[in-house]
């Protein structure tokens, strides 16, 4: 079982500055090509026009911040149920790039929004969705940010979360519902055009290529988390030195 | 209804900020790995070394 | 009824504060905690307490029923005194009491017992460093623990204070209780058995 | 007494005597919904049609913020080392805490509302609607806040990261309080039916909650 | 270093170290204008003429509840006996540390309103015109919060106690900072005038702000 | 110069907690204040300190320079470290040097003075209780100020550490320096004044 063999720290390090460099440059590959088929392959909107090609990393960039919080909600899991020792510091290095990766949704989600609807942001469902689930990430953020003592952090953190993974299904219905009733003005189609074969492919790959890039930088930050920890306890052995 | 080309400076918009926020990712996360690298290099020298993981005593 | 700890291991913050403390404490007896600062006289007694648990070591309280933990069969007397300025100090003291099962004397007996009896009517606002910590040591006796952790008990009393303190766990040794204490100062509970948690002491153990 | 009884009668103490905050959270919300008009215009129409948003908000933020000092008061003062050595279950503790709370600082809220709902100018029934959506839904509040409550309960700054950390949480809650107490006055839309989802949530929301409290407060202590 | 000089070094620090709040009222102010729409309902057109509003309030409430540790961590922790017994004049330091907090606090709040602006649909002259408003009106907001935090140091449960004290005195500056910001977009109106008033407002708020604080602490110690 | 108290009377919380108490104290002289708990020791420092106004009575600073207040020559040490967790022990102790006028030591040697000099770049959140209170204590090496205010200084300290305060304060005595400190405990500041606030010897003053 690898996650066993990962909980020791060492081990886990040695094996990211192994596996690191490759994951990298097959992210970095991956996404060059999907970008390429997606902007100089892929054929316009026959209605959006070229405008489509924003959606060649929105959705991507909208998927992976879902993804992202799932893999949050497992590693609270990981803290609370199987106390792994990795667990909370995949946590607190997933928290910024999914912060990141929902904003980039939210920011070309608009860019597309202003040609398509005329405005900025609709108060839409899916989209303020999107908004709390941004919120609900700087929260974390925040809560890592004030507890000092990390292991403490990482069990209030991983609370928070699974208290969040509860709720963003009812706060999903409950935006619906909300919307819904009151009808927005602008009639939106966010699930746009039935995706042509000719576009899927490209939007894939690059999907794949975000997902690459999201696990790369993830083990990165891990690996940061680590050794913050390692100075962190070489701090206190000093202090305790000095005690005497 | 759009003409080829419309509309090329929010097309641009999308692709620039995501790349920016990718950039600034990786800029985060390399820079981090070396200061924390850094510190330890120079706890280091100042003689203090991990007796084990972990932080045991 | 025996307080047993085999070989203990504390960690506080991700740091390790000791490791392999083991002590058997038997009815009646105390066992008096020694060290520098920072030995981690505390961090023992708040383990016993159950509020730091152990990441190694095994602790138990022989002779005890079965379905409390440890930690509820102990009073933990630490440096923060439980108490509520707003309230006075009958309903500071009367709050500890209901709250807890197996109350034992009533709360006048026991402010008499620690010499606030006059004070009673009176905000815990206004007391003063001693009068506090006396008034929170009094939740000790309104309900009945066989286990005393008692964290530098003497510390901001008054020499009559320490001698009524000695003279109280004295009676409750004399039941059959069984106190832990840490301190610097020196305290005659009897003949207590002693650990000393300095790093030099444990590495010679 | 019982532990819980002695516990109930000791926190609503608290919460009267000086420097408790029995009132606050209702001072605060009335002071809160006379500001607004200042800043959104005197137009009845307008505040009466966003009127129970208005109330709904305000009280949603007096809940959350009176809730900081909920947990951090007895761990700064070593109370919550005794609970949690006590014989009494940390979630029933939680429960009764939370439920004192409410009488103290919740139920005046609801009770003052219908005076601010006649300033801001809104129908009778609007009013009904808007106390009784607020009495049904402040208890579901109060337990997701004693969550944040929980998890700042180590930290100084309690206040703002309290709501940061659960405002989304609640959402849900506000968006069925809003939509039952403003669909009286909007016929076509169905009264009942959010009512009944807002009751649903503020009920779920006292299990999930004193739950998530519990173990957080357990994990807080070392 | 200058007595003065340190302590603005070290309130800067504390803020931005791990668990100091400098970016914690922007994020409340973030979310609870994030929040308002849930209340008030999605329509654009209703959210854009309320913009104005719900921006200034949600920063004044931002301000007001960032406020609350900053006299009493350090009557907490007993540095507030050592200032008094200081060379320096307490309004100074009182100066000193506000302008420190709005720095950590208060800007970064100006600095997100224009993304919120946008978020609730306002034009751009509108976003320009708040944006304005808020950075000349918010050091005045924490001048006069300060009087608040002052006043509650000697309570524990100084955040809402705090508002409900200090939001009635904010007022004129919240009136005069909407009516500017909103000016823009209904012609007619003036703008400059209720903008200047806000900026002499805001200098008459830090003037008086600073000499009450000061008093008030002064009266706090025993 | 001499620190001088005449028929000083204090109430705290509405309630009277002495009358007439005087003393006076020459420069290079300690003045040990004893006294059960509550009968005013850390009141009276509090009060010399400025922090608490007299209800009547006098108090004076003699040959001091007269444009400073008794409090703003007086360093109070009391039961409140003014630490914060976040900043590291250098910047806590650079912080006092900065904000008091008359910049005595350096930092480091007031750290090296109190044992604290390998800890210098660590948080003070990291402290153990006897160390915060020795960072506390080193707040008065590194801003002269002529009168020391101690209330019960060797609270919470082990053995190595009281001696190392004992000689400190021995020091700032020798250089002409008046030190008045509250304690339970028996310290050994040369042969000192006394002051005994406890109800019974007042009436017998
Ligand atoms: C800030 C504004 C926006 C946000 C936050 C947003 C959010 C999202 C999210 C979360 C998804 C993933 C849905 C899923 O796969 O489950 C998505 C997909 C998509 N969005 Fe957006 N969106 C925004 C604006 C737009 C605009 C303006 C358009 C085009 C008019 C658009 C078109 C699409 C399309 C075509 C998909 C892929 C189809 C699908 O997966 O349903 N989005 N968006
Ligand atoms: N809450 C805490 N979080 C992290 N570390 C802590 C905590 N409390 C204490 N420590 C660390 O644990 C070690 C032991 O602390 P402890 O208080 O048990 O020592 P002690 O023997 O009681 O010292 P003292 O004689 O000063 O009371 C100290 O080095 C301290 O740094
Ligand atoms: N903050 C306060 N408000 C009101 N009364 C107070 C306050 N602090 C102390 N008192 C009262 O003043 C009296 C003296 O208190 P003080 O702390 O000076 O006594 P002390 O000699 O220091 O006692 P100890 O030896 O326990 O420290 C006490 O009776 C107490 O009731
Ligand atoms: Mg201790
Ligand atoms: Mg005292």
């Amino acid at each position: 079982m690898p996650l066993i063999d990962l909980a020791n720290p060492t081990r886990f390090l040695s094996l990211v500055d192994r596996a690191l460099p490759w994951l990298a440059g097959l992210a970095g590959l991956v996404l060059a090509i999907g970008l390429y088929l997606s902007i100089a392959v892929a054929p316009d909107d026959y209605q959006q026009g070229a405008t489509v090609k924003i959606m060649f990393i929105h959705v991507p960039s909208a998927w992976l911040s879902m993804l992202c919080y799932m893999l949050m909600a497992v590693s609270a899991l990981g803290t609370l149920v199987w106390r792994h020792p990795l667990a909370d510091v995949s946590a607190k290095a997933a928290a910024p790039i999914g912060a990141a990766f929902t904003f980039m949704c939210l920011a070309t989600g608009s860019l597309w929004g202003k040609p398509m609807w005329g405005t900025w942001w609709q108060w839409d469902a899916r989209l303020t969705s999107v908004l709390v689930l941004f919120i609900m990430y700087l929260g974390l953020i925040a809560l890592w940010r004030t507890i000092e003592d990390p292991a403490r952090a990482g069990r209030a953190v991983a609370i928070l979360t699974l208290v969040g993974v509860v709720n963003i299904p009812i706060i999903k219905f409950s935006v619906d519902w909300w919307s819904t009733l009151h009808q927005p003005a602008a009639v939106i189609r966010l699930d746009g055009p039935t995706i042509h074969p000719s576009m899927l492919w490209p939007l894939l790959i690059t999907a794949l290529g975000f997902t690459l890039v999201f696990f790369a930088l993830h083990l990165g930050a891990m690996r940061n988390e680590v050794l913050r920890r390692r100075v962190r306890t070489m701090r206190l052995l000093e202090a305790a030195d000095g005690a005497e | 209804m759009f003409g080829l080309g419309t509309h090329w400076e929010f097309i641009a918009g999308a692709y620039a900020v995501s790349g920016a926020v990718l950039i600034a990712l990786v800029a985060w996360v390399l820079s981090d790995l070396h200061v924390q690298r850094r510190i330890l290099r120079d706890m280091d020298a100042r003689g203090i070394r991990r007796r084990s993981d972990g932080g045991s005593a | 009824m025996r307080l047993i700890g085999g070989d203990l291991t504390c960690e506080r913050g991700g740091r390790r504060v000791f490791s392999g403390v083991g002590f058997a404490v038997p009815a009646g007896r105390a066992l008096v905690v020694t060290g520098p600062n920072g030995a981690g006289k505390s961090s023992l007694l708040r383990l016993i307490a159950g509020l730091v648990t152990p990441v190694a070591g095994t602790l138990a309280l022989e002779g005890a029923d079965g379905d409390l933990s440890v930690g509820q069969q102990c009073h933990y007397f630490g440096h923060l005194d439980a108490l509520k300025p707003a309230l006075t100090v009958q309903e500071n003291l009367g709050f500890w009491r209901d709250f807890f099962e197996a109350p034992a004397g009533s709360t006048t007996d026991a402010l008499q017992a620690v010499g606030l009896e006059r004070l009673a009517a009176m905000p815990a606002a206004y007391l003063s460093a001693g009068q506090r910590r006396r008034l929170s040591f009094a939740r000790l006796l309104v309900s009945y623990r066989p286990v005393w952790l008692l964290d530098e008990p003497t510390s901001a009393l008054d020499a009559a204070s320490q001698d009524r303190l000695v003279a109280i766990v004295a009676a409750h040794l004399a039941e059959g209780g069984i106190v832990v204490a840490a301190t610097h100062a020196p305290l005659d509970f009897g003949e207590p058995l002693r650990l000393d948690l300095s790093p030099s002491a444990r590495v010679a153990a | 007494m019982t532990a819980v009884g002695a516990l109930f009668v000791r926190e609503l103490r608290l919460a009267t005597r000086a420097g408790g905050g029995a009132l606050m959270g209702a001072l605060f919300f009335l002071i809160v919904v006379t500001v607004v008009p200042f800043g959104v215009g005197p137009e009845a129409k307008l505040l009466a049609r966003i009127g129970p948003a208005i109330l709904w908000i305000g009280a949603l933020l007096a809940t959350l913020l009176s809730l900081d000092r909920l947990f951090q008061a007895d761990r700064d003062d070593g109370t919550l080392d005794l609970i949690l050595a006590g014989e009494t279950p940390l979630e029933f503790v939680v429960l009764v805490k939370c439920a004192a709370h409410w009488v103290a600082t919740g139920l005046p809220l609801v009770l003052v509302s219908p005076l601010l709902a006649v300033l801001l100018g809104m129908e009778p029934v609007a009013i009904g609607a808007t106390m009784l959506t607020l009495a049904l839904g402040t208890p579901g509040l109060t337990f997701i806040g004693a969550i944040g409550a929980a998890l700042t309960v180590t930290l100084r700054r309690g206040g703002l990261l309290l709501a940061v950390l659960v405002l989304p949480l609640t959402v849900p809650i506000l968006i069925f309080g809003v939509s039952a107490a403003s669909a009286v006055v909007m016929p076509p839309t169905p009264f009942l039916a959010p009512l009944l989802i807002l009751g649903a949530l503020a009920l779920f929301a006292i299990v999930i909650g004193s739950a998530a409290t519990a173990a957080a407060l357990r994990f807080s202590t070392d």
